[in-house]
C-alpha cells in the first residue's frame, strides 16, 4: 500500500473537508442527501476492482471481487438514481396538472 | 511515473475534487440535483481512471463484467420499483450492501491474499471488517424495522442489551488485536470479529425505535464512509481514502443535524431505547392517553364537508398519520374538488412532520401536489388567522400549542405549525391515541376545534363523497 | 522532496479546506482575519528553519536561511500580536470608562 | 520510520488541525480571538516538532536563534507600536515580509544547493521566487501607497501600464521556463525572473488607487500563502503545503467577501484603475463636483451647538473623513458633554465606512468608546425616525439616500444608512467634494439638512468648546 504518512495526511483533510462541506441542510433536503452521500460511499467500488484485477487469477479472490463489486455497484447505481428520483419531485419546475 | 500513470493520477483528483462539489451541492434546494449528477460523474471517473491504470487481464475483465451487470442491474430495477414512501428502508438497504462490500474486500486480503502483511494493513482489515459487518448488520436490521418486519423485543428494552452489547464489542475487540498482532492471518479471530460484530449490529439496532430510524440510518451511512476508507488503507488506493473520510465526516454532521431537526441528542437516540414505538404512547406522566382530555368534540365527516363547502381558504396540515394511511391521492382528489369550488387551498409542511425529513414533500410530490402549494411552516404560520379551515391529517406533534406554551412539556421550544390561530379546525385521526412524542395534545381541547375520528385516508374518501353528492363535483365542469 | 503524487493530493485537499473554511465573514471581522491568516501565511518559518539545518555549513545558505526567518518571523509574531490587538477593541466586555 | 519521526509526524497532523479551525474561528465574532491563539499554537507546535526532528546541529542552533531574535524583536516591537488606525498598511509590511521569505529561500537553493534538482522542484522554485517577488514588491508599493508616500503615477491611468505589466509577465515567463527546463541552475534567468516579476508586482500595484488597497492587500495575503506552499515543495515539507494551500484559498475567498461589501467586482479592482483617488471624484457626468447643488444650507459650528444642546437622542455617523482628520478623540469628548447634558448617544456603524473593513470599530474602540453604542447599521436604520440630531462626520457615500431610490446611481442596491429620517442632519465636511464613489450626494440638498463646513477634527473641538461656553461642561459635576 501507499506510504503510510501519506495516507494519514489524507485523511485528515479528506475528513476535515467533509466536516465543513455540509452546513446548513434544509430538512427537505435531508433524506436527498443522506441517500446521495450513500451513493458516495459506494466507492468501494475502486477496491473491489482492484481485488479483481490484482487477483493474479486466484479463484477465491476473483469470485469474493466480483461478489463485493457486486454489493458496492448495487450502492452506487441505486443510491444515485433513488436520490435523483427524490430531488426530481422537489423540482419546482414540476408541472402543477393532476394525476 | 508513466504517462498512464500521470494521467490516472490527474484523473484521480479531478474525480475528488467533483465528489466534493457534488457533496456541497446536495445540501441546497436549487443545486441538489445537479449535484447529484456530479457527484455519478465523479464515480464513473474514477472507476474508468483506475481501470485505464490497472489494465486488467482478460480473466478479470469477465469477473468486473459479471460484478457489474449483477450489482448494476439490481440496483437499477430497486431503484426504479422502490414506492416513493419506503424511501429510507431503500437507502437502508443499499447503504448496508455498501458496509458488505468494504467487509468482503477485506476477507478476501485477509484469507487469501498471499503477499505478507504489515501491522498497518492488518489493522485497516480488522477496522474494514469490524465497521464493514456492523454497517450491513445495522442497515438490514434498520429497514426491517422500517418494513415492520422486525418488531422491538422485550429485551432490547431492558438493560440486559447494555449487557450483549458491552460483551459483543468484547469479542470483537479481542478478535481484532489478535488479528492484527499476528503476522499470519489467522482464521479464528478473523471469524470471530465477523461474527461479534455482525451481531453488534444487530443488538445495538435492534433497541432502536421505528420513529428514530432515520437517524441510525445516516450514522450508519456515516459509518460506510469510515468502512470506505478503511478499505482504501487495504488496497492502497488514496482515492479511496479521500473520498471514504470526506463521506464519513459529511455522514456524522447530517446525522447531527438532523437529531437537531428532531429534537433529539445522538445518544439519547442510541442508547435511549425506543421511544413512542407506535401505540406504546403515554409516558410522560398523566397526559397522553385517552382519558386524560376533559373537552372533545368530535364531529361527522357529513358536518365536515358543510364546513368544507363554504371555507374561502382550507390549509391541510399532513402528517405521519396521512403516510401511514396512504391517504394522499385522496387527498389530492378533495383538494381539486376544494378548489373547483373555488376554494384556495394549500398545505402546511412541517419539517419534520412525518417520520423522515421531508416525508410530506415526498409523499404530497408522488400525489401531484404542485409544489407552490406546499407551504413551508415559516411562511404559512402568519396566514393561519385569515384561513377558513384546517384539516389536520394525521398529525399530531407538529400542531401542539403546548410547544409554545407550556416550558414542562417535552416539546416545548419545538417551533409548531400554530393551526390554534385558524377560525374552524377539524383533526382527522383515528382515535384520542398520542403521537411520536407521546403526550396528549391541547390543540383537541379547544373549542374551534373538532375531532374527526377514523381512517385518514377513509375519511377523505368520504369527503369527497359527500361533497359530490352535495353537487361540488358538478361545479368542476361548469368551473373549467 | 516528498514524492510529488503525495505533495498533489494534500494540495488540492488545503485548498479545498481552505475555500470552505471561510463562508460568511461580517464586515467588522474583515481586518482581522486578513491579519490573522497573513500570520499563518508566515508557516514559511518552516521552509526557512529547515534550509539552515540542512545547509551543511555552507554560509551562504546559513546566511540566506537566518535573512529568511527573519523575515518569515516577522510576519508571524507581529501578524498574531497585531491580530490580538485589534480583536481585543472588539471584544465586548471591555469596561466603557472613559480615556 | 523512527519514534521521533513518528512523533513529529503527529505534530504535523495536529498542526493542520489546529491551524484549520484557527482559520475557521476567525471568522466568527464570538470566536476570533482565541482563534488567533490557537494558529498562533499551531505555528508554534510546526516548528516545534520540526526542530525536533531536524535535530539542528549547533551552528545551525546559532543562525536560528539570529533569525528569530531579529525578525521575533522586530515584530514585536512593530506590532506594538504601530496605531491601530495604519492598520492595512501594517498588515502589507508583514505580508511583503512573508513573500520575501519564500523568494529567498527559492534563492538560496537554486543558487547554493549543490544537490541536483528535478524537474518538479524547480518548478516549485520558479513559482516560488515569481510570487514570492510579486507579493513582496506589490505589498510594499500598497503600504506607501496607504501611508501617502507613494502617489498614483500619471502613466498608470492609462493604458501604457497593460503594455508595461504585459511585458514584465513575458519576461518573468521566459526567465522562469529557462530557470525550470536547464537541469542546472543558471543564474541569467533566475535573476531576471526575480528583475521582472519584482517590477511586475510594482506595476500592477501602482495603478491601483488607495481606497481599493484592502482588497488587494487581501490577495497578496492569498499570493503569499501559494508562495509558502511553493517553499513548501522546495523543501519537501507536507505541512507546508497544506497551510499554504489553506490561507491561499481561504485569503482568495476573503477576497472576493470583502470586493462584494464594497460593491467592486476583483477584476475592476485589478485592472480598472485608481476611482475616487482623494480629489479627483466627480468621473461619473453631471454629479460629484460642487456645481452640481443647487440647495445647500450652510450652518456655523455654533448653530449646531444650540441643536445638540435641546436634542434627545443624538445619532453621530463616522466615515472616512473622521479617520483622515484623526478626530476620534474629539469626537468622543463631544459625546461625553452631550450624555453628561441628559442626551442619549449612539455611532451609526455601516459596514464599509472609511477605507478598510472595520476601519469605524477599529477607530472608536482606539478613543474608548463603549462597544455598546455602536450600532450596525441594519439596527440603527429603524431608530432614525425618532432621532433629533444625526451628524455625519466625514461619511459621504454610506449616507446617500440615492442608493435606495435612483436605480441609475453606481451606489444603486448599497445598503445605506437613512439618516434622512431623521428630525435633522448636520453634515460635517470640508468641502462639497464627493466621496470614495466620486458621485454627489441628494442628501447635501434636503431641507432637513445642513452643512458645517471645516475639518472634521475642528469642528467637533469648535463644538465643545461652543457647548461648555453655554454652561453644559459645568453640569458634567452635577450630573456625576
Ligand atoms: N420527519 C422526521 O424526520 C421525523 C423522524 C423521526 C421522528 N419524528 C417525529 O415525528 C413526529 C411527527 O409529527 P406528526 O404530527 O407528523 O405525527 P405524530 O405526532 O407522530 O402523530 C401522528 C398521528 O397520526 C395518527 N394516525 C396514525 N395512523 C393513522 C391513520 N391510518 N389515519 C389517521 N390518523 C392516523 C395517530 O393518531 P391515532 O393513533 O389516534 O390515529 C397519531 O397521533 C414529531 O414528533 C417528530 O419529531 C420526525
Ligand atoms: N470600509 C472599507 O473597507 C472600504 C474599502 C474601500 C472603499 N470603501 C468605500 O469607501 C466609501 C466609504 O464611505 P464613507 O462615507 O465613509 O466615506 P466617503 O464616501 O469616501 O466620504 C468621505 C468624505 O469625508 C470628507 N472628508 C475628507 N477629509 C475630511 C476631513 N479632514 N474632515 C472632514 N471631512 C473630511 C470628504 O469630503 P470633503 O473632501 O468635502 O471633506 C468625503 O466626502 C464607500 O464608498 C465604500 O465602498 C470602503
Amino acid at each position: 500500500m501507499s506510504s503510510l504518512d501519506q495516507a494519514l495526511w489524507v485523511l485528515l483533510l479528506g475528513s476535515l473537508l467533509g466536516l465543513e462541506l455540509i452546513g446548513k441542510v434544509p430538512p427537505t433536503l435531508h433524506t436527498p442527501l443522506m441517500s446521495g452521500a450513500n451513493a458516495i460511499s459506494g466507492i468501494t467500488v475502486l477496491a473491489s476492482i482492484t481485488l479483481i484485477a490484482e487477483a493474479d487469477g486466484s479463484p477465491p479472490l476473483l469470485l469474493l471481487g466480483a461478489v463485493s463489486l457486486g454489493f458496492a455497484l448495487f450502492n452506487v447505481i441505486g443510491g444515485f438514481l433513488v436520490t435523483d428520483r427524490m430531488l426530481a419531485m422537489f423540482s419546482r419546475k414540476k408541472s402543477g396538472a393532476g394525476s | 511515473m508513466s504517462a498512464i500513470d500521470v494521467f490516472g493520477y490527474g484523473i484521480d483528483l479531478l474525480a475528488v475534487l467533483l465528489l466534493a462539489l457534488g457533496l456541497k451541492g446536495l445540501s441546497k434546494v436549487r443545486s441538489a440535483r445537479s449535484a447529484n449528477g456530479l457527484a455519478a460523474l465523479a464515480m464513473g471517473l474514477a472507476v474508468a481512471g483506475l481501470l485505464i491504470q490497472l489494465q486488467p487481464s482478460p480473466t478479470a475483465w469477465l469477473w468486473i463484467a459479471l460484478g457489474t451487470a449483477g450489482g448494476g442491474l439490481l440496483g437499477l430495477l430497486t431503484a426504479q420499483r422502490v414506492p416513493m414512501t419506503a424511501m429510507p428502508e431503500t437507502v437502508a438497504l443499499f447503504n448496508g450492501c455498501g458496509g458488505m462490500a468494504s467487509l468482503l474486500v477485506a476477507l478476501a486480503v485477509a484469507l487469501f491474499d498471499p503477499g505478507d502483511s504489515g501491522l498497518v494493513e492488518r489493522i485497516s482489515i480488522v477496522i474494514s471488517v469490524f465497521v464493514g459487518a456492523i454497517t450491513f448488520s445495522g442497515s438490514i436490521v434498520a429497514m426491517g424495522k422500517l418494513q415492520g418486519w422486525i418488531g422491538t423485543p422485550g429485551w432490547t428494552q431492558s438493560s440486559v442489551r447494555h449487557a450483549v452489547n458491552i460483551t459483543l464489542a468484547l469479542a470483537s475487540l479481542v478478535g481484532g488485536v489478535f488479528l492484527a498482532a499476528s503476522p499470519v492471518s489467522e482464521a479464528g479471530p478473523l471469524w470471530l470479529l465477523v461474527l461479534a460484530s455482525t451481531l453488534l449490529g444487530i443488538g445495538v439496532t435492534l433497541s432502536i425505535g421505528g420513529a428514530d430510524m432515520p437517524v441510525v440510518i445516516s450514522l450508519l451511512n456515516s459509518y460506510s464512509g469510515v468502512a470506505a476508507a478503511a478499505a482504501g488503507f487495504v488496497v492502497g488506493s488514496q482515492l479511496l481514502i479521500v473520498a471514504g473520510a470526506m463521506v464519513g465526516a459529511a455522514g456524522l454532521i447530517l446525522t447531527q443535524v438532523m437529531c437537531t431537526a428532531m429534537n433529539r441528542s445522538l445518544l439519547s437516540v442510541l442508547f435511549g431505547g425506543a421511544l413512542g414505538a407506535g401505540s406504546s404512547g403515554g409516558h410522560v406522566g398523566g397526559g397522553g392517553d385517552e382519558a386524560g382530555y376533559s373537552r372533545i368534540v368530535s364531529c361527522s365527516a357529513e358536518e365536515c364537508a358543510m364546513a368544507l363547502e363554504t371555507a374561502e381558504r382550507v390549509v391541510f396540515v399532513p402528517g405521519y398519520g396521512l403516510a401511514v394511511a396512504q391517504a394522499q391521492h385522496a387527498l389530492r382528489e378533495l383538494a381539486k374538488l376544494l378548489e373547483a369550488n373555488g376554494s384556495e387551498v394549500s398545505y402546511a409542511i412541517h419539517p419534520v412532520a412525518g417520520r423522515m425529513p421531508g416525508h410530506m414533500n415526498v409523499l404530497l410530490a408522488e400525489a401531484d401536489v404542485p409544489y407552490e402549494q406546499l407551504i413551508e411552516m415559516d411562511t404559512i404560520n402568519p396566514e393561519f388567522p385569515r384561513t377558513d379551515v384546517v384539516i389536520v391529517l394525521g398529525a399530531n406533534d407538529v400542531v401542539n400549542p403546548d410547544a409554545k406554551t407550556d416550558p414542562s412539556s417535552p416539546l416545548y421550544g419545538m417551533p409548531v405549525l400554530e393551526v390554534d390561530q385558524a377560525r374552524q379546525v377539524f383533526v382527522v385521526k383515528r382515535s384520542l391515541g398520542a403521537g411520536y412524542a407521546g403526550i396528549a395534545n391541547a390543540l383537541f381541547e379547544l373549542p374551534q376545534t373538532a375531532m374527526v375520528f377514523g381512517d385518514a385516508k377513509a375519511v377523505l374518501q368520504q369527503l369527497c363523497t359527500e361533497l359530490r353528492s352535495q353537487g361540488v363535483g358538478s361545479k368542476v365542469a361548469v368551473a373549467a
